[in-house]
């Protein structure tokens, strides 16, 4: 039986990749941010987990307004990054989780999860952003990957009720699986930020505090909101959290947590890294 | 026909109205993936925005590099940042202008919200 | 509010749509079936739909297997159907209904269906053969149109009491539109069929009446199978019959019969029609 | 790995297995909803199926034209039928040819369960 190890949760500003292309992880710009990463990075270094379920959001590289998923799952043996248009190096790409992604798909769909399976799919900054981050002197990436793309793009968003149950149907899905895989669950984007209209640049630090105390004991205080509530509460791009919430339910069961980061600002987001072990 | 929206100040969010409203816009800004198509763009604006069939809102938008204008005629930030890139603006850059302020004051004011306790 | 005026039903496989290119409809062979749709294209005519939500599935023209959504929602302005790659000619398209559309969409996601949106949608033969056989002389087609995509081709495919609560949630949706639109519901495809296999050729008569004699007074009956005991009953394209599950759920209610019509063979398939009235 | 399968006679439900498996020739057939692309297919069979990464299972398959063996080697009816399009055959055609009929036979069979009470 495949074993869960845990759950990380960090923000995935493209300009973090930006800033480690030119090295700048010690400037006094950025050491706030990633001086959140080392402890995860031993963390994942002594746990060695085999495969990493992703949860994050497509900005316009995999999925266009012609065909827009709620949640989909990939089901690729290998995920290319690519140019999505700002000049970021492409990453080298990860390899997939074929048959356990397939797993994952037979789970959900018979859990009443109406998924879009992807046997191609790019992935974004929003996957490579926190991949660099958590392994960052990897030559290969050493996980394989089950990215989930949550649509947080075009409303209506799905509710983050429903993100957080998608979680757990995964988390399922996984306790399930015959492997002996160990598992990690990442959640990425967030926190709180907007980038558009004149609210950018609002952030909400309280909002924030109040997500990071509560995603490992209680994860269900945070899907009392609606998803325009968390709007409201976290900007229009602060709804990335619903990332998070569906990572939290696939980590499932008691957590403990092993490190926490929270800085303001990177870019104009309020930046935080969390790590979750399960108990 | 809609059930009272949920109004949230100085946001518009990105729902069926703003999509159907900015569809070709933001087909044109998904098209900018490519380095070619930016290209494209660059060496001639105007029969780029003819391709997509850009309405006359969208084109003024994007001729006057105007951000809120773009998200009026039913831009998504997401897609607009594509185009944004073309002409090297960050989203701060985006940031300052949808907000009124210089670069420099909307990055201090983000810098300052850290400092506080 | 929007009024509901029934449900039609009916095969919608490519060489009706040859035979009526070629005009073969009173041929020995074509008759059998074609005779029974004067009796659903006075019922329309008297109508007077404003507005068809048709359930059908994609057969490789707008969907592949690097996004295949379980189910994917139109909100297009128009529809244009395309070249397949055996020579049917090319229908003229078809208009949406993009404000009705949002409005479902806008409900299935709130009712936690995680449902695809297509605000571009090409829509192959099983949309267009139905609509050539409801209205046969139509120079304009005469409604506008929210089609609604359901997995029949990769597995895991929707359980049929998925199908069917997806239909209730747009029986609710429609019911709740403010609008007074007069709307039909359409269902696509079978009934028992099977085209690949050692087993092409396969048809199952008994499975097909119970299907026809149940889907008006107790669809309940249709979804005590899974997907896989359809298949085995009714052959792999028989499946389609998920598509006149969710279309049934849609009408919603209770119904009459209006007409039925079940003819063996059109080409491989066991060819029918039915139309049941909302009462 | 799995869970037992549902086994159906003479049927292979097209699942992640045969997804997987076929992903490059139901790719291929994909293509063939253009009918430049369907020109280029029988002008260098070959080359076009270079193109697409067709597995030597595959290949050999499509150089038969035998449906089964590219049912085995992951191919879904519905692209398949696309490929089928280009020789002109109908799916009675393949049909026949899955169950070792001749056509002749696979339709009057079809039209004997008509004609059953
Ligand atoms: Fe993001
Ligand atoms: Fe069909």
């Amino acid at each position: 039986m495949a074993e869960i190890l845990g759950g990380v949760f960090t923000s995935h500003v493209p300009a973090i990749g930006g800033a480690i292309a030119k090295g700048l992880q010690k400037d006094d710009y950025w050491r706030p941010f990633f001086d959140g990463f080392p402890a995860i990075s031993e963390w994942l270094s002594e746990k060695k987990p085999d495969i990493a379920v992703v949860f994050y959001n497509d900005h316009g590289l995999n999925f266009f307004l012609d065909k827009m998923p709620t949640f989909a799952v990939g089901a690729a043996p290998q995920y290319d990054n690519a140019d999505e248009g700002w000049g970021l190096p492409v990453c080298h790409s990860l390899k997939g989780a074929p048959e356990f992604s397939w797993h994952l798909i037979e789970h959900l769909v018979g859990a009443d999860f109406d998924i879009t399976t992807c046997q191609k799919m790019l992935v974004d900054h929003a996957v490579m952003v926190p991949f660099q981050l958590l392994w960052p002197d990897a030559k290969e990436w050493p996980v394989r990957v089950v990215p989930i793309a949550i649509n947080t793009v075009q409303h209506p968003l799905p509710s983050p009720s429903r993100c957080l149950a998608l979680g757990h149907a995964v988390h399922d899905a996984i306790e399930e699986w015959e492997g002996d895989e160990r598992v990690v669950v990442v959640g990425t984007g967030g926190l709180s930020h907007q980038l558009d209209g004149e609210r950018a640049g609002f952030l909400n630090k309280d909002y924030d505090k109040f997500c990071l105390d509560s995603l490992g004991p209680s994860p269900e205080a945070l899907i009392k909101d609606t998803s325009l509530d968390i709007i409201e509460k976290a900007g229009s791009q602060g709804i990335e959290i619903l990332n998070w919430i569906a990572a939290r339910g696939a980590v499932g069961g008691r957590v403990v947590e092993k490190s926490r980061n929270y800085h303001i600002p990177i870019s104009n987001t309020a930046a935080a890294s969390l790590l979750l072990e399960r108990v | 026909m809609h059930a009272e929206k949920h109004a949230i100040p100085g946001t518009t969010p990105f729902d069926g109205d703003m999509a159907r409203r900015g569809y070709e816009l933001n087909a044109m800004c998904y098209s900018f993936n490519d380095a070619e198509n930016r290209k494209a763009f660059l060496e001639d604006e105007d029969a780029y925005c003819d391709k997509f069939n850009l309405t006359e809102e969208q084109r003024r938008a994007v001729a006057a590099r105007d951000v809120l204008a773009m998200i009026a005629a039913g831009g998504n930030i997401y897609y607009l940042a594509k185009l944004a890139g073309i002409f090297g603006l960050s989203v701060q850059d985006l940031g300052a202008q949808q907000t009124g302020m210089s670069v420099d004051d909307f990055k201090a004011k983000l810098l300052a919200e850290g400092m506080e306790a």
